[in-house]
């Protein structure tokens, strides 16, 4: 596919926007300013953009327990997001959420689901409410490689399936559900190979290659949009961070950290933007630092702004009746 | 004006709320199968001609049937999800619980989940595990409401009522109120059918009534037990005793005014539930009545239900678990002893 | 395989015992006699049969709302039996379990699980005890074919798998999952395709075949004995009575029908036991009549036998404290 | 005698129970990786190199992992499951409910199913999956036990009562109790932990415990809110109002002699719950305990539990969410002022 450079640079844009909002929160956590627990995705963002940058709008994802990449790819604003993270009430969630939890339906985002797996039906009910209208849009569901040892991933994606449902099923497998490697829960070499029990394409995919990621999810998302059905997707990937900020990884191999520290996405295509001569590095430089600062002003205004009054706790649980 | 038995009620609230809103759509296991039964209590028999596309009939697989009718409720839909029997809630408690319930919440009040599970619950001879009475489990699940309609009125009125609600919504309803003759039919001798009004009508969620005036004694009851209860108020009311039956016909929300005003009038309270007394949403009832009225009562609140077992197969042993109208008496008699 | 003449009239007895006892049972069920609901078997003896066949009786199987010929098969007797469905104290589970929840440990049956996929995990479970003591036992699930949707289907298959527990997963495709059609819900030609997502093996047979099912199954017990994880075996058959006594069974095409009482196990083995000589057909009369004797003498002790005593309805709930 | 936070309490019985009977085993996600962290809260931790043939590291399957435990429990092991975080119950709701608690009595007592289910509650700033209290769910399940040490002596204790125990138990521990540096650490100011004897002991289930005696008024609580019962006692007694901390440890059994004679002496009830108000293991105790001790009570039986909320994530939400000592004293005050 020919891409112009304004197009890879956007790539490269939107990776390094979760990159380093990430690696600033990492902070905001350490330091005791985020509340809670903290799943970062440093490393796989190549899989959230990739897969974020072939789908509209008005297509809609749903996340997990490490949803910050997702969020941001999809189009979720840094400032309700950063303020959701805080726990504030200008949060995506109005504070309700939390890192876990982070969406906004108006930029096809459901709030993220922490029970693994507890998205991967919800996203085929959207796909399946898409079908019943006959709208084009698509529905992904972004899991881990823990999730498809879940009852629910089955159920959903045989549901998926059968009824030719446009959604996908990306598994992200970056090799570890929490400490546990994912071959040791499976007799699968990849995960892709589960698609054989529900008769749809199962493809593994370099997952920290941003380009193979956007190529492979457009094609899934054409056959979905053409009423050909879900496509699992296993992009191959690695968190180059603690499953939470509280984990020293020490069950991961020395050796396969190092070498996954060589393929991380972000330095990847920035040594590719810079080889094939699509920006210099200081424009790169220029473009972090821009980020940087956006980024900074972001967490001011978030932290500056009002905690949920806790009066308010109790809105939210029912929607009003609707008059018959 | 017509007489309907539950089942057909039920059928024709689905079919009026399915020809108004082309949101509505029914998603079950055997629910529209040509030839097949429109679910295990004949609920959907029939529809598949004029609504073949709002029916779907789905694999065996609860939690997932359950988490898609979320997301398609997300996406702006209306599903009706039919459960066969309500102990397979069990399976899909995590989508219901943790996720239809809280996601209104989760979003800061962006989302919403107009979902509606009809499950029959109640035991008639099946065992343990097609038997049980689920509604302690989802009342008082913040973000959820129950219902248990004890007629064919309320049934099909709360059904409609539920499907035009914004939030997920769990309808429990008893197998041996239906009067279908479904496959898993079940004969009661307790006539629960009603005249249907002609008119489009509803019941509003969070209302009770008073099935039976009396100022002796409250009892609260509702599906099959109401039914149980009545019978016992008859009984009673040749004795000199004058029962009030209040059926709250939603446990969530709870219509605590109705029920206050009764026992301010009675003094006396028999709450009646089948399923095992402890942890039942009878124990809200008495610990929230005893709570805000205590001065009022003249004698402890009593609960007549199930003892905590599970539900046997032996006629005679399922004879024993549930709850019969000889205990309610009983009950009413020993309250008004007391003075 | 060589079978003696007398192997093969085993067969016959143990296919026409399960046949006979369902066709009385469906009169005491419509006569009232038989409280609660009845799932027959009949049509799929020859699975029961060939399965339990080639298991000894300290290998535990499990089985489902449908599990009068698993039961029959596995050597719970038939009075205990026959009790139970009329909730009599002398029942197997004394009057507590009924007819979907047969079963005798000492048999090596589990009481029977009604919720569809529930005993899949737990068949699994036993093969992880018999595998943790070392004992080359098995544990067989015996599911019907709308049970593979199920997520804990999934859920247990694959720990079966990653783990090479002795368990076999017996698939009873009897095409329909109550009124509807399995093609419905898969994807798949054939359900055994599903062990691609596990890495075991899968084989559709004939389930009509009690000889093609007793040799499917020993290859699987063999096997797992040896350690080599589990098989899923999707047996083909067909019920040729309704779903419970109450289905007209209106969903089931006629022309499939037919064909299928042509290929019922019973009558076409009884076929070739006469087309090459290994009984006369006096002899095969000779047996039924026994069995039918028996089969009456059971039942009229089964019917004299006390109900349990209501005072007795607290009983088993708990186990008793065991001494520290 | 050595003092142990919970975490290592535990630890610890898990290890003389692995060493005295190799029946028993722990299966779990994430409990004996290599490198890893030994459970979410540390529990397991180190236990790998002894162990290695009595701890199985399962997939993320929570149905699958207690389906698999049960059917190891009836056929003799004694497997101890760990949930990482309780709300994931919900998925197994029916191999728990529907199979473990029935399985010895569908059986006809024949069977029993001796499965310890191990499930970390509370609130910690995780939002609103992570964070309920289940203790509702099942409690009056019957056929289950249901434990909540408060303290590393009966959370030791009541595991190796647990694990010897015949029956399906569910033990629910507190995350911010267990004083462990594990992954999911959330710091609770309490201090949980507790002189353990050296010898073999055990803490018998269904035996409450009464953490401070008093005689104005009782205040029942388990799990971190006991130990706001205790702070708020502290602070009641400066005012002469003396509180009677029970502890009951287990909910199914409940000790119900123990908490009956202490409202014999108190004549008043606080039961203090976290989680939300309506449908929780309060009520059950305060409709009990009302039905039978009516004429004891001087003031209605009050419950301090959580709003009918889904768990929050801001930390403003969720303090409004959790009860609170303040919250303890006030119901004190506003009893013992009723006279
Ligand atoms: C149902 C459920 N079980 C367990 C957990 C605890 N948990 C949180 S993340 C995680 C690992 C998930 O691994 P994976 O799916 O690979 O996603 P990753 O963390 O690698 O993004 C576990 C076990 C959970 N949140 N939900
Ligand atoms: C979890 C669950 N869902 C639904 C049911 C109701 N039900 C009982 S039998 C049955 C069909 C089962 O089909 P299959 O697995 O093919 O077994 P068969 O009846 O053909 O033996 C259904 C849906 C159930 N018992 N359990
Ligand atoms: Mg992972
Ligand atoms: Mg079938």
């Amino acid at each position: 596919m020919p891409y112009s450079t304004a197009d890879l640079l956007e790539f490269h844009r939107r990776m390094l926007l979760i990159r380093k909002v990430e690696e600033r929160l990492s902070q905001l956590f350490l330091e005791g300013t985020i509340p809670g627990t903290l799943h970062q995705s440093l490393g796989q963002e190549a899989v959230a953009v990739g897969v974020c940058s072939a789908l509209r709008e008005t297509d809609v994802i749903t996340s997990t327990h490490r949803p910050h990449g997702h969020a941001l790819a999809k189009g979720v604003s840094l400032p309700s997001f950063i303020a959701e993270l805080l726990g504030k009430s200008s949060g995506c969630c109005k504070g309700r959420g939390g890192s876990m939890h982070v969406g906004d339906i108006t930029k096809g985002m459901l709030p993220s689901i922490a029970i693994v797996g507890g998205g991967i039906p919800i996203a085929t009910g959207v796909a399946l409410a898409f079908k019943r209208r006959r709208e084009d849009h698509v529905a992904v569901s972004f899991s881990g490689d823990g999730s498809v040892a879940e009852g629910i991933f089955h159920e959903a994606v045989n549901m998926g399936a059968i009824w030719d449902l446009p959604v996908l099923y990306v598994i992200e497998n970056n090799r570890y559900a929490a400490s546990t490697h994912y071959s040791r829960n499976t007799k699968l070499e990849q995960l892709s190979g589960l698609s054989a029990a529900y008769g749809i394409p199962g493809v593994t995919i370099d997952g920290n290659d941003v380009l193979e990621v956007y190529e492979t999810a457009q094609t899934a998302v054409e056959r979905a949009r053409a009423g050909q059905g879900p496509t699992i997707i296993e992009a191959m990937t690695y968190r180059i961070t603690g499953h939470n900020r509280r984990d020293p990884c020490n069950y991961m191999p020395e050796d396969e950290r190092d070498q996954a520290l060589e393929q991380e996405p972000v330095k990847r295509f920035e040594e590719v933007l810079l080889r094939d001569g699509h920006a210099e590095a200081s424009l790169l430089a220029a473009m972090q630092t821009e980020l940087e600062s956006e980024i900074e002003a972001v967490i001011e205004t978030a932290l500056a702004a009002p905690a949920p009054d806790p009066e308010e706790a109790f809105r939210y649980v029912y929607a009003e009746p609707v008059e018959s | 004006m017509k007489k309907l038995a539950i089942a057909p009620a039920l059928r024709d609230g689905l079919i009026e709320e399915m020809r108004r809103d082309k949101n509505v759509f029914c998603m079950g296991e055997d629910i529209s199968i040509p030839g097949g039964w429109g679910g295990v209590f004949t609920v959907t028999l029939g529809l598949e001609e004029e609504f073949r596309d709002q029916l779907i009939d789905t694999p065996i697989a609860e939690a997932g049937s359950i988490g898609l009718g979320i997301g398609a409720a997300l996406a702006g839909l209306r599903p009706v999800l039919d459960m066969q029997y309500s102990d397979f809630l069990f399976l899909a408690m995590d989508q219901i619980i943790n996720h239809a319930a809280k996601l209104r919440y989760m979003s800061g009040g962006t989302l919403s989940v107009p979902l509606l599970i009809r499950a029959p619950v109640g035991a008639t001879g099946r065992g343990a595990q097609h038997a049980q009475n689920m509604e302690r489990f989802f009342t008082g699940v913040p973000g959820l409401k129950v219902l248990c309609p004890a007629t064919a009125y309320d049934a099909k009125g709360l059904l409609k009522a539920a499907i035009r609600d914004d939030n997920p919504v769990v309808m429990f309803e008893h197998k041996l109120l239906y009067g279908s003759k479904g496959i898993g039919a079940a004969t009661g001798e307790v006539d629960a059918s009603s005249e249907i009004p002609d008119e489009d009508f509803i019941v509003p969620i969070g209302k009770g009534i008073i099935r039976r005036p009396g100022g002796d004694v409250t009892i609260v009851a509702t599906l099959l037990m109401m039914h149980l209860a009545l019978a016992a108020a008859r009984e009673l009311a040749s004795q000199g005793i004058e029962a009030e039956v209040i059926d709250p016909r939603t446990l969530a929300p709870f219509d605590w005014p109705l029920l206050e005003q009764s026992v301010e009038k009675t003094s006396r309270l028999i709450i009646v539930e089948e399923g095992p007394k402890t942890g039942g949403w009878g124990a809200e009832v008495a610990a929230s009545l005893g709570e805000r009225m205590m001065e009022c009562l003249t004698a402890p609140i009593q609960r007549v239900a199930s003892p905590d077992i599970p539900v046997p197969f032996a006629p005679e042993l399922e004879n024993a678990y549930r709850p019969n109208v000889r205990q309610i008496i009983q009950a009413a008699e020993s309250l008004v002893a007391l003075g």
